[in-house]
């Protein structure tokens, strides 16, 4: 599912580390020139103990890195602001179907997926039409985590009590790997979920599909999901409420309590504090 | 200059020529033009002479300046020849202050209007 | 063994270090004027005073970034008040007047007991350190009882982010005088036991500095904290 | 009576760390017994514990160091088996539980007590040896610092045994780090250890700044400082900057967790986004303190051993400055992916890529400091060769880190892993090394074996390449760090390449023990009478090796650049040292218990917090009062030394002096 963002992403990762190469490559050659060079042992060496200035090579010292950085520097405030995360993409060529909106809450240690126009939700599954720019605002329900799928691009923070937002696009059906890329406790590692791009048709298919099997997503079973637990089998909500996700960013839906008595994995290695509130 | 010292100066150090009646005047005019500094910030955050807006402005100039009268009346770092060290000591104190409040409050700024939602904004997505 | 080489331009050194003499061999507390000596404080070692005054110089500088962090906490926090009283709510203009006084004056008593130090008058200097411990005490007092009346009213550091900024941030400051007092309390003692003794004196400088440098972040305490925060 | 603390906390159904900590605390006790039947008591507590000699704490922080790095590679050894093990559905040895404290421990016990100790330890023993003074600002104050490190290293490795530690990473970011999501006393442990610890980092920063602006040897202007002053100066500057930051955001979090304050809290409006702000205000700067040491230690060596002085020193200590400015102005690219907007982050990572700028006139200032040198390889060079080779990479993976449309992609990925290995062993590690060989015969009068030095050189480069090799490539292929264990097949392989790095930096760590046991043993094969065995340049060679626990018998009198290098030129040209100096009677600071016992209260009141035990807190912080009050009543700070003891330790270095002038016969002098 690569898409433009990650393309983006990719290519100016690769210019930049193409100019620098450029210069860093022969610096490391020049090290190692010179010292073989001037060797102690090599009589055809010239002992110039006294070149310890020089005009000449300080400037081209101070200017080749300066030049470098002025490129750089420009390419970091296009970049920047090109590649802004809140800033919308494009639909792909041809493409006529409206921006999708995806809520993402980060829990511990899964993560929930809202489809406000569709009205479903999944757990640990992202599905998305492809060639359809995709509007992600995001939170978390208790600590932080960042939500990236490589082949998509741009990555972002989650956080509790708070809106972060990330626009993306895919332009190739198939499955890849998304996962967090900000550590958040014991479940961390099986933070991951599979990203599905699916056509358009497909994608509608899917919706409908998902609208007419398992559980209804509302407050209390949101309390529920938001308990500790790890390694979850992706599965999908018939139906999400309305407003949770908004519910959960002004935190009307409390944040997530963390780790029960015992307190995260080994109750004898944590032994739990009394709140002291 | 102090040859014992070979010219080095330290803040807070009373030499010789601050000694004597001048010391307690330093401190005298010190005390005087601090008393009156906050005197006029805490006047101008009560009154409303001054132009709203303006107030806060006012009293960060005004707590600056005090500043400076601490510095110069009771801490005796002046511009000397031989307080080099000591200045320069505090230009880079005073500069990563600047920076890390400065610094703070635009990054956290920026953070938070991108962030939170405004509750116009949240109204309008509750419906 | 490479070849020798002078070094270019500033060659021109004409002994060995070990025949350095010139009898400076003191633990850098005579070090005289130095003819040659090029750029500031290139004499030799410098004294001990300057060295203990200016290592404090640099503490104290240390302790205003310590500060800072907590003024940038407290201006980004300010805001947030959850629900719970605002600064323009709970600042009560009259104390912060009465203790902006204190602090003033003792920063003031404080120099005077330094010039009576510097003259040797053991007695005027014990009252003016008495003076500046007992008005920092007044201080503290009115302080303790401030928090110890918002914490009644339910406004204590655990209600809202905003007022945990500002008791850590005030109780920074005023855990710095509360050491402060401790300090002084021990200089005295020491100085009655004592009597003026060069590392008593140096002690006496550097408590100085201490004194007048809280005074300093009170000023921005006062000001950014309560005058601004109680235009509400 | 005890707070929280029951046997519970012993986490016997753990076999690993039980029985490290149990083989540690064995060894441990088995030395404590040597000692004590050896009756090496009152010689350690005279001449070690109690000592405020800038030398010798200098070498206690270096073997803490040497200690704690070695603690932390088999934490990296246990790291990296796990992951090479743990894919695929596997779940390896260590659970999650287990491995989140090791990482944590890892990065903590390296950066705090492994990479500052060595680099604070070999200021501490070469600054004022270069400046040509007796000893640092505040040689009491050096041992409270110096003690309360290891106060703090020791309570980061108690919490192996009693409790457990930090499961957080070694920045512990909030929420995560409050009580809600971490209620054990793991981050508790961390928080003590780093605060006491950083307190004494705070003081021996302003120490050495206050040493190297106010205690230079006469004619020593700044612009004849060598090198490594001038970024000891940076980097000490940087300290007094920056740890006060560390201080109140880590004291915010205690508040926090303690009496239930709100700064980084999710509810009453605490701000998370304001402890990853403040804590990345100290620690980029942090990166800074500890790799300008290292600069400094490069330039001696580049210049010693290429028989030159170092090309465009005024350009190096602009540069130098240059950093030291900068480095406060690049905070943000440690969280470009929070989302402050395009302008912010396109400002950070403007001033971040200009950092590279100053670093980089570095690089080429030791290039040409080679070109026209006579240059030799002994150990200290070839470090500071792999460093040009291998830094330039990290360095230009940092910068790449700084565009934020890569950083979208690389954040907290294992490139950014490899980039910081990359810079902080390729530069810090490197640099360390560099320094302790450079300086070892300066320290112990004795050199290290050189062929054991080549063969840990040499593994431990190529083992280096091929670990950090392996974790940019699955960084770039969208591995991310902290990972316990992982699903993607393409990985596995260079996982496995990253294991085997391991197991060849393994061979050079073992070397590097060999190295010293050998060269201890040998010594007096390997003696250096003259104090100057690498024929070098600054005044620390002028001095005996070991050097007199006064330094210098009279204090150098410094005329131009590289002082020490004319005198020697002058003194081989002329085949004479100078006249005999008058020697006088030399005043030096008393020994001290004071550091030692600081650190004992201080160690006290930080397990008693850990703990919640309120009560032997109150005793530490009575006793650490007591403890100023003694201090303050001393009597006599310094005694005297007589002229006659001054003369005749010089007098035995003169005569040393005089034999090796006789070698130095026929060494030709250019004009
Ligand atoms: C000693 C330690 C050290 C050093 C010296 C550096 C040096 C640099 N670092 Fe690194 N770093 C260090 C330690 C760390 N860095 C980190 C993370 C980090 C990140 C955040 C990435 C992220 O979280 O997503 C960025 C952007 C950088 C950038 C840089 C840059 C630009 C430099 C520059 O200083 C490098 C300059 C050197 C260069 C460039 C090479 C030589 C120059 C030449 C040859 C001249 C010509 C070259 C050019 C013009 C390009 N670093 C982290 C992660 C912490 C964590 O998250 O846990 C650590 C520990
Ligand atoms: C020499 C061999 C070393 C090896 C093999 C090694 C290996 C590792 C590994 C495997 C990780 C965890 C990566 C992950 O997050 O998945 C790690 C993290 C880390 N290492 Fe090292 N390391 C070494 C040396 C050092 C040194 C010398 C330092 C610092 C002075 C250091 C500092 C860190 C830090 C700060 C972290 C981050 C910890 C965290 O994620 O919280 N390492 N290292
Ligand atoms: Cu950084």
């Amino acid at each position: 599912p690569d898409g433009p963002i990650a393309a983006a992403n990719r290519q100016i990762l690769y210019n930049a580390l193409a100019i620098m190469l450029a210069i860093v490559v022969p610096t490391i050659l020049a090290t190692l020139a010179f010292a073989w060079w001037f060797r102690a042992g090599n009589p055809r060496a010239r002992y110039r103990p006294t070149f310890v200035y020089s005009g000449r090579v300080e400037m081209i010292v101070w200017s080749i890195p300066i030049l470098v950085i002025l490129f750089l520097g420009g390419v970091i405030w296009v970049g920047s602001h090109d590649l802004d995360p809140r800033r919308p993409v494009k639909a792909a060529a041809g493409q006529t179907a409206p921006p999708l909106e995806v809520q993402v809450v980060s829990l511990d240690w899964k993560w929930l997926f809202i489809y406000p126009g569709q009205g479903v939700a999944t757990v640990n599954r992202l599905v998305l039409p492809v060639g359809v720019p995709v509007r992600f605002r995001l939170t978390s329900a208790s600590v932080m985590n960042t939500f990236f799928v490589p082949r998509l691009g741009s990555m972002i923070y989650t956080m509790n009590g708070m809106e972060t937002q990330v626009n993306l696009r895919a332009d190739r059906a198939g499955r890849v790997y998304g996962q967090s890329a900000h550590y958040s406790g014991d479940g961390f590692s099986d933070m991951n979920f599979a990203v599905d791009a699916m056509p358009a048709a497909d994608f509608a298919t899917w919706v409908a599909r998902t609208q007419g099997a398992g559980p209804v997503l509302d407050a209390p079973a949101y309390t529920a999901l938001a308990q500790q637990s790890q390694d979850v089998r992706p599965y999908s909500y018939r139906a999400a409420q309305p407003g949770l996700f908004e519910a959960i960013v002004m935190q009307r839906l409390k944040p997530a309590p963390g780790p029960q008595e015992g307190r995260g994995g080994d109750p004898h290695v944590s032994p739990g504090t009394p709140e002291i509130r | 200059m102090n040859d014992h010292d070979h010219g080095d100066t330290i803040p807070g150090g009373e030499s010789p020529d601050t000694e004597g009646p001048q010391g307690a005047t330093g401190y005298t005019v010190g005390l005087f033009l601090a008393v009156l500094l906050t005197a006029m910030s805490f006047w101008i955050a009560s009154t409303d002479v001054i132009w709203d807006p303006a107030v806060p402005v006012a009293i960060v100039v005004l707590a600056v300046a005090q500043m400076g009268v601490h510095l110069v009346f009771f801490l005796h770092v002046t511009s000397g020849p031989d307080n080099a060290n000591n200045i320069i000591a505090l230009a880079f104190g005073v500069l990563i202050v600047l920076l890390v409040v400065a610094g703070s409050v635009w990054v956290m700024t920026h953070l938070n209007h991108n962030m939170h939602m405004a509750p116009a904004d949240m109204a309008q997505h509750m419906r | 063994m490479s070849t020798a080489a002078p070094h270019p331009a500033s060659f021109r050194a004409p002994h060995d270090p070990y025949a350095l003499g010139g009898g400076r061999g003191g633990h850098g507390n005579d070090g005289g004027h130095h003819g040659e000596a090029t750029g500031h404080g290139a004499g030799g070692p410098a004294s001990k005073r300057i060295v203990v005054g200016y290592g404090f110089w640099i503490y104290l500088l240390s302790d205003i970034v310590l500060f800072s962090a907590f003024f940038a906490a407290y201006a980004v926090l300010a805001g947030e008040t959850a629900g719970g009283p605002s600064g323009a709510e709970i600042f009560d203009r009259g104390r912060l007047a009465i203790e902006t006084g204190c602090l003033l004056l003792s920063s003031y008593t404080c120099g005077l007991g330094s010039i009576a130090a510097a003259r040797r008058h053991g007695r005027s200097t014990q009252l003016w350190l008495a003076a500046t411990g007992v008005l920092g005490l007044v201080f503290l007092g009115i302080e303790v009882q401030e928090f110890a009346a918002l914490a009644a009213e339910g406004a204590g550091p655990q209600r809202s982010a905003f007022l945990s900024a500002f008791f850590a941030l005030v109780g920074l400051h005023g855990l710095h005088v509360g050491i402060g007092l401790l300090w002084l309390a021990t200089m005295m003692a020491q100085i009655a036991t004592r009597g003026f003794r060069p590392e008593v004196e140096r002690r006496l400088l550097c408590f100085n500095l201490f004194w007048h440098a809280l005074d300093i972040v009170w000023v921005g305490v006062f000001s950014i904290v309560y005058l601004l925060g109680n235009l509400g | 009576m005890l707070g929280k603390l029951d046997w519970s906390a012993i986490p016997f159904d753990q076999p690993i760390p039980l029985v490290a900590a149990g083989a540690i605390g064995v060894g441990m006790l088995g030395v404590l017994a040597w000692i004590t039947r050896a009756g090496h008591w009152p010689y350690l507590w005279r001449e070690w514990i109690t000592s405020v000699d800038h030398k010798r704490i200098g070498i206690m922080y270096t073997m803490l160091a040497l200690l704690m790095l070695i603690r932390g590679f088999v934490d990296a050894i246990m790291m990296r088996t796990q992951q090479s093990m743990a894919t695929g559905g596997a779940q390896g040895y260590l659970p999650p539980e287990h491995y989140d404290q090791i990482f944590s421990a890892h990065g903590t016990i390296m950066i705090f007590f492994g990479a500052m100790p060595f680099v604070i330890g070999l200021m501490n023993f070469v600054i004022p040896l270069q400046l040509g003074v007796r000893d640092v600002a505040f040689p009491t104050l050096n041992s409270v610092s110096f003690w309360l490190t290891a106060a703090g290293a020791l309570l980061v490795n108690v919490s192996l045994v009693v409790g457990e530690f930090a499961r957080t990473g070694w920045l512990p970011y909030a929420p995560l780090s409050e009580t809600t999501y971490s209620p054990g006393v793991g981050v508790d442990y961390y928080l003590w250890a780093i605060q006491i610890s950083g307190v004494g980092t705070l003081m021996s920063g302003v120490n050495l700044v206050t040493t190297i602006l106010k205690m230079r040897a006469p004619g020593m202007s700044y612009l004849r400082m060598p090198m490594f002053c001038w970024t000891s100066l940076g980097s000490n500057m940087l300290i007094v900057a920056a740890f006060p930051i560390l201080t109140a955001t880590l004291a915010m979090l205690t508040l926090d967790r303690y009496m239930g304050f709100h700064f980084f809290t999710n509810d009453a409006g605490g701000n998370m986004m304001m402890f990853v702000n403040l804590i990345w205000a100290w620690g980029h700067p942090e990166v800074y303190i500890l790799i300008l040491p290292a600069f400094g230690i490069f330039s001696e060596v580049f210049s010693t051993f290429s028989g030159k002085p170092l090309f465009g020193y005024r350009s190096m200590v602009a540069a130098t400055l240059f950093i030291v400015v900068v480095s406060f102005l690049v905070w943000l690219h440690h969280f470009f992916t929070m989302g402050a907007g395009a302008d912010v982050n396109a400002a950070f990572g403007i001033a971040t890529s200009v950092i590279a700028v100053g670093t980089g006139v570095k690089i080429y200032n030791w290039l040409f400091t080679m070109y026209g040198g006579r240059v030799r390889f002994p150990t200290p060079m070839l470090w500071s060769l792999a460093f040009m080779v291998t830094f330039v990479i990290g360095g230009m993976t940092g910068v790449l880190l700084a565009v934020p449309p890569a950083d979208f992609m690389l954040h907290n990925s294992m490139f950014l892993v490899a980039h910081f290995h990359n810079v902080i062993v390729g530069g810090v590690v490197f640099g360390a090394f560099a320094g302790y060989t450079y300086w070892f015969p300066k320290a112990f009068g004795f050199q290290l074996d050189e062929t054991w030095g080549r063969i840990a050189f040499w593994p431990s480069v190529i083992g280096f390449v091929l670990t950090f090799g392996a974790l940019y490539v699955v960084g770039l292929d969208g591995m991310t760090r902290r990972l316990q264990h992982t699903e993607v097949d393409e990985w596995v392989p260079w996982l496995h390449v990253a294991l085997g790095g391991v197991g060849f930096m393994m061979l050079g760590v073992a070397a590097q023990v060999v190295q010293l046991v050998v060269s201890i043993r040998h010594r007096d094969r390997l003696r250096d009478a003259t104090g100057d065995p690498w024929d070098g340049r600054s005044l620390e060679w002028s001095t005996a090796s070991p050097p007199p626990f006064f330094n210098f018998a009279v204090l150098p009198d410094v005329h131009g650049e590289e002082v020490y290098w004319g005198i020697k030129q002058k003194a081989i040209e002329a085949q004479r040292l100078g006249p005999e100096p008058r020697y006088e009677p030399i005043h030096m600071p008393r020994n001290s218990a004071t550091g030692f016992v600081t650190a004992f209260f201080a160690t006290l009141i930080g397990f008693a917090l850990i703990w919640h035990i309120w009560w032997l807190a109150a005793l530490g912080f009575v006793g650490a009062y007591a403890t100023f009050a003694v201090f303050a009543w001393r009597k006599e700070e310094e005694y005297e030394v007589p002229a006659s003891v001054v003369a005749e330790a010089d007098r035995a270095r003169r005569a040393a002096r005089h034999a090796w002038l006789e070698t130095q016969r026929d060494r030709e002098v250019p004009a």
